[in-house]
């Protein structure tokens, strides 16, 4: 109320830049040219006639106080725990974004002739080395941005030693086995692979399920199996050997969904489990920041035999030298232009640098301890739908609370007002109202029991005024905006009469 | 270790009162022979001190980094005002994810929005998305999207689109159903020359510009031809700094714009992370992949963005999706937006004119030297070809030891048999006096 | 109220980092030390044997969270307009962040020898002969670490200059004539170093009583005057030159107070009025970051009668070579180990070199038009207590509001809730309710607007509903503190038994 | 001029809007004959890659910079944790000014209340302020402080305090009453020998531990025979990381403990920005100059800070202030609460173990080449006086000139006569193979 008449607050209200643009103002400085100015260089009808309308013209200033006025509205992990399942939001190090910055990194070309640019390829192959010894899978590309691609990576991987395997008949195998909790890239990266997906069934405990698994794999046509270990409800997958096994046995090969390694690294190795590829995610176990978005890494790792097929150029070493090779005749070619994101390599080696074997080893034990103990303090109040033990991940669903008429959706908002940001909500698909918090090892006891106090008080506050929470989040700038009108009529871009009155506190 | 908060005596506090003697017994559920049971081999943790030394050795082992250089191919120096890098240190930018929850997310979600926004401004195309991973899978993904928007399968692609993009849609089309045909350019112009593949089979044709050779194509002639045969027309464009001089794809016809943002004030870093393009028509927004962003109002009236259109995406359409990505490159779409903001209207002409005088100051001084000639006739921009006596390899060998200079990149190396010759590009960073000694150099 | 039953809100809450440590908890790693260790080094009465009791026990992440919270209930220039008067709160370029830190310079060692660190003499060099050149003021000392160590510097050398001048006599000339508006850094300036102050009153116009200033003359024991122009109302006093005349005549020498030389620079040169010597504030004209309190840099200039008494070492050049002397037998003496504060002079360099000849000019015009501007958009409804013309300030007192029973103070909070910081208040004492707003150049037309809505608003307000400004700011974490109560009862350290229980939203 | 939002057409139409016809009429109440009429004679503008080229090639010159250094004497190489400078770089604590409105300058008061507590853990002493312009200052104001409280004038001051500071303090005393003696040190030990100026005009007793030639004097001692005059006794210290092993001088008697906190993670920077300590007993309080940080409610019982006492301050009480200062070094003071919370409680015992460890091996190699000797018996932490055969400043020429090493200060510089001899620092940012080179170079 006190703040209602108040309708130009900047730092509450900052439009859109454009809409801050003003004609002449500028924000830049060239320094002079420094060679005689040909007039009309290029062909008048190649060159552009709209004086860049619409482009903005704001001072340094301008730019300086629009980004900081809207970062403010953002949560980020410095605020505070950021327990999105999956997603694994560690603390992004400063050390790693200053090396990162180092200017022979940061400057350099990626065409620049290899004996120039040795330190990059001297780092591109420790981090291979190290990936590989940390997965137990010795074939390594750096190439893909992203887990998605590495998946695709991965996949392809499997479909080109398929086709050298069998031949002609390689095309009566094109049946990828996914779980039906798995993340959505899964069925989508297999799909651009060429390959036709058959959903796996969990079982009340969570865990694949083995006799649809037989099933599955007696209709035949199995190219592979991508699953997720520990799986999307965090629960390890037991039956992991048998399911290699099985896959194998039917002539598959199996894909491990690396998203989860934080669960494990030091602890057990995929390699070791029967798995012949994986994919990393560098912005999640890794720690390389995720950017609001991106940019990630997604390493793509594989056994001696699918090492032939993985992505050229190969960054390998002779002697001392390190060196690009392209020269591998069976592989699926390129996925990326270049080699990769290596700004998120240099960031990945030294947080492994910074832990060591043994650092390594305890984050994965602080992370799994943390999920353990939000689990344990909260299935009094909150279904949990599996009796197994989670990993680095604690899953509720919203039973408990639904018949209440609040739904995981409200819950969510209103933890926002607690000061955290919420869980991942309604992935995966297999729990209803699921709530799957990750508070990874980034989280101090004080902050967890904060939470844990925050999640009980909610609960208490929905046989109180469920309204409250219904009507979540109230300590935002912004309330809950209506998704299913934007997408209706979708404005995805500023044009000279984007309604901007609309952005006053009060109207 | 100094990133985990809690100290082992809180963790083993924490590990009691849920009934657990020790660590160990966190990975009772993992079975013992699939657990490692031993250390990895890796390195024991280093010092703060210790990992800077470290990253600093290997980094000084670059030594390209702090040599004048004349490489482009895809790949630009430009100069980064300092607040682009200051600015998406921010740690509300740079630590948080996805814009998933809008109501703590509206600075993520607003500069994309405008980084949406300023893409569709400079390409002159109706909708732009969050971003790609780079140009080259976006090339790829516009293959993908062409087929799917014209139900036909032929892809004609020129033989100057940068050949890495080439690699990499080729990669991702394999196992689909696209045919791709290369076109050829002429000799003489270096410009895009025999459009006979293209025909009613034809999905799209795609072309750079300027294209990997430096030479600007006549895009208008070429969206007629595509669109004559009902194709789609895809430009790529690799040098973001060239929409500031020369006329938008989106005005030359163009259905589809892919391309690097890498230009707009992103530091080379050996290849990435940099930041994919992709623009198109407003009817196509549906088969468009990646995330896009939109306004959207709170019960009070209050404008705010979400993410919007999600049912394109592989979390709600799983394998029928547009596309598999998920990660993108939101950070460097920041960083990009901020540079354009910045340099601004005035500016993004000014650094684009600036690029393309000192690289025709530059090729007429080369062309000046005896057994030196510029191959292609047709228009640049800051890139140029260039023919001369020697194999280029020898050539740019010789630059490199002898002068200490890296003139370019050899073309022989993407385009076999062409020995001669080498692209040499000139951005605003090169001072006329680093391209009088690569000319003197030459000479 | 919506937040009310929140009593953990991490990023409102955030406690002390004592309250935060916990036994056991690291922030560092050192590298491990490579000699060989020797036992009981120092006998034991000389080490510490507390254990360092009571320091905090914190992991990196904890430092990361606790201070980035703890920044977010800061207002900042990058926020927005912070129009404190005399205080020239302008942008802080990024680019003078950046050059303050390369290597060369952020890695010297003060002590270092001479050849080996020309670049960073130089550089104080260069910036000596530019603020010569913009005072018109040929001697230069940058020692000074801020405005108020510049004052004792200049001072000092008017002190020095007599007792040469006048030897055993000048102990009759004691009196330092300073105006009842002058900032008490002055007084207590001329204090330090040994002069007796006497009051000079203003006029109605805001000016210099030249009368008044007579009489104090004839009085006798006048070793100088010390007064700021533009003076602290934002007003620059026209008689400058009977002022210094009038000084002259008595015999003292003219201090200048450049702390408002954003009024001048490009425009008037204090050399050429008159002025024997003047101290500017890098930290406010030339931008240097103000740092929530410092640091800053208070270059002491002087004209060349008084240069031999300038502190030493001085910074002087032969041939090409900068070196440092220190034999100059009348210098005052040190006022500061080494050279000052360096790193604000790398970056008002930078500033300089940035805005070139031109761009001071034009930051001194767009500063003086932004204050005007604000004066004349509010003098219907503030009181403008003086006619004249103001330069970069502008003053109201709060004479209108305050018969309505609210006065500066309750307006300086509500401008809060509006998202502006408060302009300076209470200064100069000279006006009643004083609202001293100085807007810099670093303000856009389309904020100085939504500025001086908000004050309009503010004063309808008080019509309305003066309880909604008495009890302001209401958008903020705390309210108005008991500032009274925690002088009586003075609690300046944390203590194991500090009360943290009050820290809640709640209580 | 980027820096200025308005563009010169805005600023026309706000001139027109206030009445101006043009911008120099905006200083029409400045008399013509003192404007200046001319364009300064100053640089063009430079753009920005220019300014950066600009400073980058004065900071080459600086090549002590990149040279293994030995030097001390009151400026420390430390390591400082990265956090530090990226924390320090949040604009809401770099763009701040001085905490006058408390509601919206929380996060700057609350770490100035931790800085406070700090510097009272280290130092041992009961209150500390916000910060002094630097060590040397401080102690300034510490001799003006005692003469405050004892209403004595005379002060006896070591020789073996830092001779920049004696020479600081006697710029701030010399229009006051005070009488400054100085006491010499023992030429066996190193340490404060002669105290026989003390009487019952002393105001103070002025002593540096670990002295200005790293011998650490006997505190307890010191403080007796002060005391016993009913003097003051003042600790200076310039080595802050001395207070992670050294007894606190406030558990040796320390009535006041002023010095530098530059060892806390700042930057070298050719002598400052760096920061001053100031510490005393609860008594004195409302005798101490610059800022304090205090707590406070407000009505709802909400615990924050605001600056507090300040009627000691120059803003309230003019020509009587305890001081004039008003600026001080708050953002250095932020970057050492950092450092200080960073390190925590082991790493300020581990780095200042390191140190002492490092330093006593420097000094046992360079005692072990003959020629050479440890000037000075009493026990040290990082730094010591070597005693050479030849002239220090021939010795430190040669290791500069034929081995690129800053070997450290010759004593001669500050102490006239002292010819062969020089200070020599060892730090945890020294390696033993760079200690063996300078041992090596010596021999
Ligand atoms: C389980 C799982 N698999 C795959 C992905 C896709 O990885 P990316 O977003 O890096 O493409 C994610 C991340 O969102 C994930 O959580
Ligand atoms: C008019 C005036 N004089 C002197 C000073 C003192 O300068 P500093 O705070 O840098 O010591 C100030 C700044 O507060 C001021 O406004």
């Amino acid at each position: 109320m006190a703040i209602k008449k108040v309708t130009q607050h900047p730092t509450q209200n900052e439009g859109l830049i454009f809409e801050r643009s003003q004609t002449g103002r500028v924000g830049y400085r060239l320094p002079k040219l420094d060679v005689e100015e040909v007039a009309n260089l290029l062909p008048a009808e190649l060159l552009r006639d709209d004086d860049l309308d619409g482009v903005p013209e704001v001072s340094e200033v301008d730019v300086v106080r629009h980004f900081t006025r809207i970062s403010t509205w953002n949560y980020s992990i410095d605020l505070g725990m950021y327990p999105l399942g999956s997603c694994t939001m560690k603390y992004n190090s400063r050390l790693n974004e200053k090396v990162a910055r180092i200017g022979g990194f940061a400057g350099l070309h990626p065409l620049a002739p290899e004996e120039e640019s040795q330190g990059a390829l001297e780092l591109i192959y420790k981090l291979q080395e190290d990936l590989a010894e940390i997965t137990g899978l010795p074939g390594v590309s750096l190439q893909p941005a992203a887990g998605a691609q590495g998946e695709m990576t991965g996949v392809m991987l499997i479909r080109a030693f398929l086709d050298q395997r069998d031949g002609e008949t390689s095309k009566d195998r094109r049946v990828m086995l996914i779980p039906d909790s798995a993340h959505g890239t899964n069925p989508a990266s297999a799909a651009m692979s060429g390959f036709t997906v058959k959903t796996i069934r969990s079982t009340a405990e969570g865990l694949t399920d083995m006799t649809h698994l037989h099933e599955l794999c007696d209709q035949g046509g199995v190219a592979g199996v991508m699953f997720t270990n520990p799986n999307t409800v965090g629960i390890f997958e037991k039956n992991i050997k048998e399911i290699c096994a099985t896959i194998h046995a039917a002539g598959g090969l199996v894909y491990m969904d690396g998203a989860n390694m934080n669960a494990l690294v030091g602890v057990a190795r995929p390699g070791d489990m029967g798995v012949d590829v994986i994919h990393l995610n560098l912005h999640k176990t890794f720690s390389t920041p995720h950017g609001g978005g991106g940019p990630g890494c997604g390493p793509c790792l594989c056994t001696k035999e699918l090492t032939p097929f993985l992505p050229t150029p190969r960054i390998e070493k002779d002697g001392e030298r390190y060196f690009l090779n392209s020269n591998h005749a069976k592989s699926i070619g390129r996925v990326k232009a270049f080699f990769g994101n290596f700004g998120m390599m240099v960031r990945a080696l030294a947080y492994i640098y910074t832990h060591g074997a043994e650092g390594l080893k305890e984050a994965t034990e602080a992370a799994v301890l943390n999920a353990r103990y939000v689990s344990h303090e909260l299935e009094d109040i909150y279904d949990k739908p599996f009796e197994s033990d989670g990993m680095h991940e604690a899953i509720f669903s919203h039973k408990n609370q639904s018949k209440k008429g609040v739904v995981t959706l409200d819950i969510a908002k209103r933890l926002i007002d607690y000061g955290f940001h919420p869980p991942t909500v309604y992935f995966p698909l297999v729990v209803e109202g699921a709530m799957l918090i990750e508070p990874t090892e980034s989280v101090g006891r004080a902050d967890l029991d904060a939470f844990i106090e925050a999640m009980i008080d909610i609960d208490r506050e929905i046989d109180e005024d469920p309204d409250l929470v219904r009507n979540a989040p109230h300590s935002t700038r912004i309330g809950r905006l209506d998704e299913a009108a934007a997408a209706r009529k979708p404005v995805l871009r500023w044009r000279p009469d984007t309604d901007a009155s609309a952005q006053s506190a009060e109207s | 270790m100094r990133y985990i908060p809690n100290s082992p005596e809180e963790r083993a506090e924490m590990l009691a009162s849920i009934g657990l003697a020790n660590a160990g017994e966190l990975f009772r559920s993992i079975p013992a022979d699939v657990q490692l049971g031993r250390p990895l081999n890796i390195t024991d943790p280093l010092a703060e001190s210790e990992v800077i030394a470290a990253m600093e050795a290997m980094a000084a082992k670059n030594t390209a980094a702090t040599k004048p250089s004349f490489l482009g191919a895809g790949v630009y120096s430009h100069f980064s005002p300092t607040v682009v890098d200051h600015l998406i240190q921010r740690s509300e930018f740079f630590t948080s994810y996805t814009p998933y929850q809008p109501e703590i997310a509206q600075g993520t979600l607003q500069y994309i929005f405008e980084f949406q926004t300023l893409v569709c401004q400079l390409t002159g195309m109706e909708v732009a998305n969050a971003s790609m991973y780079d140009g080259s899978t976006a090339t790829a993904e516009a293959y993908l999207m062409a087929q799917r928007v014209t139900r036909r399968d032929k892809i004609v692609v020129a033989d100057s689109v940068h050949p890495e993009y080439r690699e990499v849609a080729k990669t991702y089309t394999q196992h689909g159903s696209a045919e791709i045909v290369t076109a050829a350019f002429d000799e003489k112009t270096g410009r895009l020359a025999d459009l006979s593949a293209l025909d009613d089979r034809t999905a799209a044709l795609v072309v750079q510009s300027p294209n990997f050779f430096g030479c600007i194509e006549n895009l208008e002639r070429l969206a007629e031809a595509a669109h004559a045969v009902g194709a789609l027309f895809v430009v790529v464009v690799t040098e973001a700094i060239s929409f500031g001089l020369l006329k938008a794809p989106g005005a030359c016809g163009a259905d589809i714009v892919v391309g690097e943002g890498q230009s707009w004030g992103i530091p080379m870093g050996f290849g990435g992370p940099h930041v994919g393009i992709f623009a198109t028509r407003e009817k196509f927004v549906r088969n468009m992949p990646g995330r896009l962003c939109g306004v959207a109002y709170d019960k009070n009236g209050n404008r705010g963005f979400v993410l919007t259109l999600s049912t394109r995406e592989q979390h709600i359409r799983r394998e029928k999706a547009t596309s598999n990505i998920c990660t993108n490159q939101g950070l460097i779409a920041l960083a990009a937006t901020i540079y354009m903001e910045t340099m601004g209207k005035k500016g993004l002409q000014e650094v684009a004119m600036q690029n393309a005088q000192k690289a025709a100051y530059a090729a007429k001084r080369i062309a000046g030297i005896d057994g030196y000639e510029i191959a292609f006739s047709a228009p640049t921009f800051n890139e140029f070809v260039v023919r001369g006596p020697l194999a280029a390899t020898e050539t740019l060998e010789k630059l490199r030891t002898v002068n200490g200079i890296i003139g370019g990149i050899a073309l022989s190396k993407y385009y076999p048999g062409r020995d001669n010759e080498f692209l040499v590009c000139v951005t605003e960073t090169s001072s006329r006096a680093q391209i009088d000694s690569l000319v003197a150099s030459l000479n």
